[in-house]
């Protein structure tokens, strides 16, 4: 079945005349994926890659019945276009765009969980469940259709392990790119609860990084909630205090949001912690065997 | 970006918080301009914690104590920061210290603390008397309501004319979190002092990805020069103590090399993320810049390569020939072309980077190329 | 049984120290309201008129179990007094308050209608269920306990009007005065709905003036879901356009507002509309006799 | 408080609002200033409807039909207000006329509204033509959002670049709404020109209670030299075209007298609400303006005492001791004692609306007390 996303996801793409909007709209229909609206205001009547663009999502769910957002707009417009499809009820909204202001991402949110749609991102590289459908800007070869659930804060490090996962014969079920901000949409426990009801996912990857309590969140949620076996990986060991590592939200602010912190609190809870993201295709595999 | 304190008091001034007299000093002669009462504070305005215990702090009585202290100052480094300006503020009679703050974090989304027990670093309050800490969670679009600070006031046992004037404080906090795009506004210690409650320090954390909006936001005070030149490239970039570079695409991987090598038992001289689809230019850039560290004595460059393009990181490379050691990790999009460029130029590429950081560490005691 | 307010009313006074919260306390007390708290920021442990002070709502509530709110403070203030008694649940809220800035109440509406409170007012004398409770300003003699149930924009007018009725032997369930700022609460609608369900008011008093589309709204109202009789007085039919008259609400824009569309409206609706406030305790009689 | 439409156009400019180059004239010298292209529109500034119709509206072509027009603008009266101020404005090629505006009302709260027919009254379009009213619900706390002035400019016909230009024009003036206190902002018609959209009158509409927060409002210039001293006294004054002027305590009941006077064959000379709780002072002050309009030749004041105290009406009444004759109705608190005061000097009382109304009517061919 994979989550969130699958063969029956129909997206819009706003931007969808950017340079980045384009690019990934061509990659998204490569990879399968039923990309059947573009929005950008006063392009209405235009094409992208064959794709009919629209000025409102209002009109562009109207005549395609799109039902699900991903949005490639610059970020000072990042709010609006994701209030507009917010209010759509497109689900979920997928936000690629990079430095949204935090507060903006606060109203984005506060409005998304009033109107029960799931945000992910901002500044994420979206999800994809191989072979269904692709909805955000991972390279689609890397992945393959199996039954490992991926959730992450890292877009890169999600593709090396990933990667990794797929050369070691396994496959995923969903692999989901939360993004690198300190406010974003879906957490690590949505996606948790999302995997645990999956029929298809058997195993699940967790990738954290310093910054924030979420993943200390996710290791008290799993004892309680999760029967489906987990694995973890955190980067930032070695990160000093109080410097920003690329992303906004990956700061270690005294003794809060440290790798180690993050890595005793899973460890605490009975979930393996890999040191190297080569160790965790060997630990999912003997997951699978042990069942 | 943390504002320096001096910095976030002038925001405070602007949003009708109360302070102390102050003066910004930034070199001796500036002196002359401070005409507050003695005693006075002297407070090295730099962006880390422990400056007091750092000698950042000082106490004058009297003008030639003034004078004296703040030389000296002057020729401190705090934290390996030297200091370029001086806060002199007002000394006050304080009865009590309260925490005060407002920011934005997952769990809570708008959150307001208080605590009656000012003046130290409230995670420590959280962790060792957590019942001594008032939090509430703020409704986003309502926003914070003064009666919500006259509930806090309370709980700090605060009482007649101080809940109404602790409560206003709050609220002009509030709107300054969301006015000028704060993550983190802080007033530590809110002072109860004979004139009221007063902002002895304040710590501000702006959202850098509200700059568009904010033209009146200062730039970054809290950068070293590299760190500085890195944000002109588009690069980020964060110097540290060890003797590796690493140089990667994106910032959870990069991260993670920096781990690799720390696993092999070396340490990383920096981190640097290129971001994604990174142009041959900025890879030079990057280059250019870990080599400005004189620690740096090979590099680690770990590309997987989405968006970004092998063949445009391998002419970076190329281009640049550092005078050091460099092992270069490359898989993804364009790898072929990418390999090929390197190794015409006689450099080596591993499809696996615990193969790559391996050789990186090898390779640093090699010098020269 | 009475509408809104009754024996069981426990009474919080909001800006109790001040001359105006002071005096109406008294009153309320002398009228047999059960005024049980008074919040005044800063004068907590306070007595005024043997009722205890506090300093903020929640500590009221929890000392005095208080369930209503009625609130004296300026203008400036009302927003946040008000957001803090919707929060705390008390409910109605009645806010006595003039001149509070019509964006200020937009908010507090807002926020009452997400919490389900009934906000009276702001600008507004109140409301009394005579015998029982009165949680206002009106003078408290002019009204006596009985059936007619009255809701008007208008204080003195209502005065004059609950005078009239009661000098003709009859007497009221409750009256309402809803206050004259355009955007107010308590809505005709909403108390022709109390009323309706209400045992013991047998007949309605609809006492509207000029400006905005209230009475409008109430005569196409009535028509679907009232079956009780009611009698309407309109004030206003001799105010030249474009002119504030006294209330910030009644202003006759253009053709909207006037009293005559008013009427018009109402008559169409079939319900009889007095001409002069004299005539309406005979209308109601006849009400009565019929039925 | 409606501003002026010069005043409208200010704020407009604050908001980044297009509108076409004006100066505002209020004398003859000031022309002088004037240095827009020919041809020019001269706009009376008066706070009434219609006044196109009356001649408050000209186009000049030239420098010599600008000064003439001018000259005979000042001269005007339009509805009885005599023109101080005159807007020059360049004149617009229009393509087409567009209405838009938020406003604040019971039934919708925060309404947005358009209409592809502007120009005219947003009132006779929704009574002839509903269909052509594009009407939106705006969240009070999450605010307009351009999105929803996009929808908006779908409906309006407007492609290209002009979806843009419009939200951003409707985004704009939500903020004033919002941020200055307007119970209306209304632009109409907003039209479409060879350089874009431009506002080519505005409406708009102070909230008079939130005076307290907008040191930078400008004074009510719509209102007569009578009501603006009716302010100033505490009460509310509006004059009208009969001769029997009516005071009371409260607004409806205020009202409800007018219309009494009105049944009864008169017609009353004004409105005046002494509001709740008025001294005998202000009932001085409020005869003494009422009996500034010379039509007015009885009085009918209506007390139903609340607040408000008998005797000291009473004492107002006596210590005025009005020149033309008057005819009181007291009831409610303090009740005798009024009217015990009233008999004494010789004035009768009544405690029925009715009664003492006819009275008043009666009196006004008596001349003299």
């Amino acid at each position: 079945m994979a989550v969130l996303i699958n063969e029956n996801t129909k997206i819009l793409v706003q931007g969808i005349t950017g340079n980045q909007g384009r690019f990934h709209t061509r990659s998204m229909l490569q990879a399968g994926s039923k990309v059947v609206a573009g929005v950008t205001p006063g392009k209405g009547k235009m094409e992208v890659e064959g794709v009919p663009v629209f000025d409102t999502v209002e009109e562009a769910v109207h005549e395609t019945g799109a039902n699900a957002a991903i949005l490639f707009v610059p970020a000072p417009f990042a709010k609006d276009a994701a209030f507009e499809n917010i209010e759509a009820h497109l689900n979920p909204v997928v936000i690629i765009t990079e430095h949204v202001p935090v507060h903006d991402t606060l109203e984005i949110l506060t409005l998304a969980s009033a109107q029960g749609v799931m945000v992910i991102g901002p500044n994420c590289p979206g999800l994809i469940s191989p072979s269904k459908c692709k909805m955000g800007i991972m390279p689609t070869h890397i992945f393959k259709e199996g039954n490992i659930g991926i959730v992450s804060r890292s877009g890169t490090l999600t593709y090396e392990i990933a990667f990794q996962i797929t050369r070691s014969g396994l496959g995923q079920s969903t692999c989901i790119g939360m993004g690198g901000d300190p406010l974003v949409g879906l957490t690590y426990t949505d996606a948790l609860t999302l995997f645990e009801g999956d029929e298809q996912t058997k195993a699940i990857v967790l990738i954290g990084e310093i910054g924030g309590g979420m993943e200390e969140e996710a290791a008290s949620f799993i004892i309680k909630h999760i029967k489906k076996p987990v694995v973890a990986y955190i980067a930032g060991r070695t990160a000093p205090p109080e410097k920003r590592m690329g992303h906004a939200g990956a700061i270690v602010s005294g003794t809060s949001g440290s790798a180690q912190g993050k890595i005793k609190a899973l460890r605490e809870a009975g979930i393996p912690v890999a040191d190297l993201p080569s160790q965790i295709p060997e630990i999912l595999k003997e997951f699978l065997r042990e069942k | 970006m943390r504002l320096l304190e001096y910095q976030a008091m002038k925001f405070f001034g602007e949003y009708s918080i109360p302070a102390p007299g102050q003066v910004l000093v930034e070199k001796e002669e500036d002196l002359e301009k401070v005409s507050l009462p003695f005693p006075v504070v002297l407070k090295a305005q730099v962006a880390v914690g422990g400056r007091g215990k750092a000698g950042g702090v000082q106490l004058a009585s009297n003008e030639e104590e003034l004078r004296e202290k703040a030389r000296q100052m002057f020729q401190m480094q705090i934290k390996g920061i030297p200091v370029r300006k001086i806060l002199v503020v007002e000394a006050q009679k304080v009865e009590k210290e309260f925490y005060l703050s407002f920011l934005l974090d997952r769990k809570h989304m708008l959150l307001f603390l208080a605590s009656p027990s000012g003046g130290v670093d409230i995670e420590e309050v959280a962790a060792r008397n957590p019942e001594l800490i008032y939090q509430r969670k703020i409704d986003t679009w309502r926003g914070f309501s003064p009666f919500e600070g006259k509930i806090a006031a309370k709980f700090l046992g605060l009482s007649g004319e101080l809940i109404s004037q602790f409560s206003r404080i709050a609220f002009n906090l509030f709107r300054l979190l969301r006015e000028k795009d704060m993550q983190l506004a802080e007033i530590n210690p809110l002072a109860l002092t004979p004139q009221g409650l007063v902002a002895l320090d304040g710590k501000l954390i702006f959202d850098d990805n509200a700059y568009f909006r904010h033209p009146e936001m200062p730039p970054d005070e809290s950068l070293t020069e590299l760190e500085k030149e890195a944000k002109e490239v588009g690069v980020a970039y964060v110097e540290m103590d060890g003797d590796v570079a690493v140089i990667g695409c994106g910032a959870g991987l990069v991260l993670a090399s920096l781990d690799l090598v720390n696993h092999l038992g070396a340490r990383p001289a920096n981190f640097l993320d290129l971001g994604g689809g990174a142009s041959s230019e900025m890879v030079k850039r990057g280059m250019e810049i870990v080599l400005r560290n004189p620690r740096v004595k090979s590099i680690f460059m770990n590309i997987f390569a989405g968006i970004t393009r092998c063949d445009e990181i391998a002419r970076g490379i190329v281009d640049f020939a550092p005078k050091i050691p460099i092992s270069v990790r490359m898989t993804g999009t364009n790898e072929e072309e990418g390999i090929r460029i390197l190794k015409e130029a006689g450099y080596e590429a591993f499809s696996s980077m615990e193969e790559a950081a391996e050789q990186a560490v090898l390779l640093r005691g090699k010098g020269g190329n």
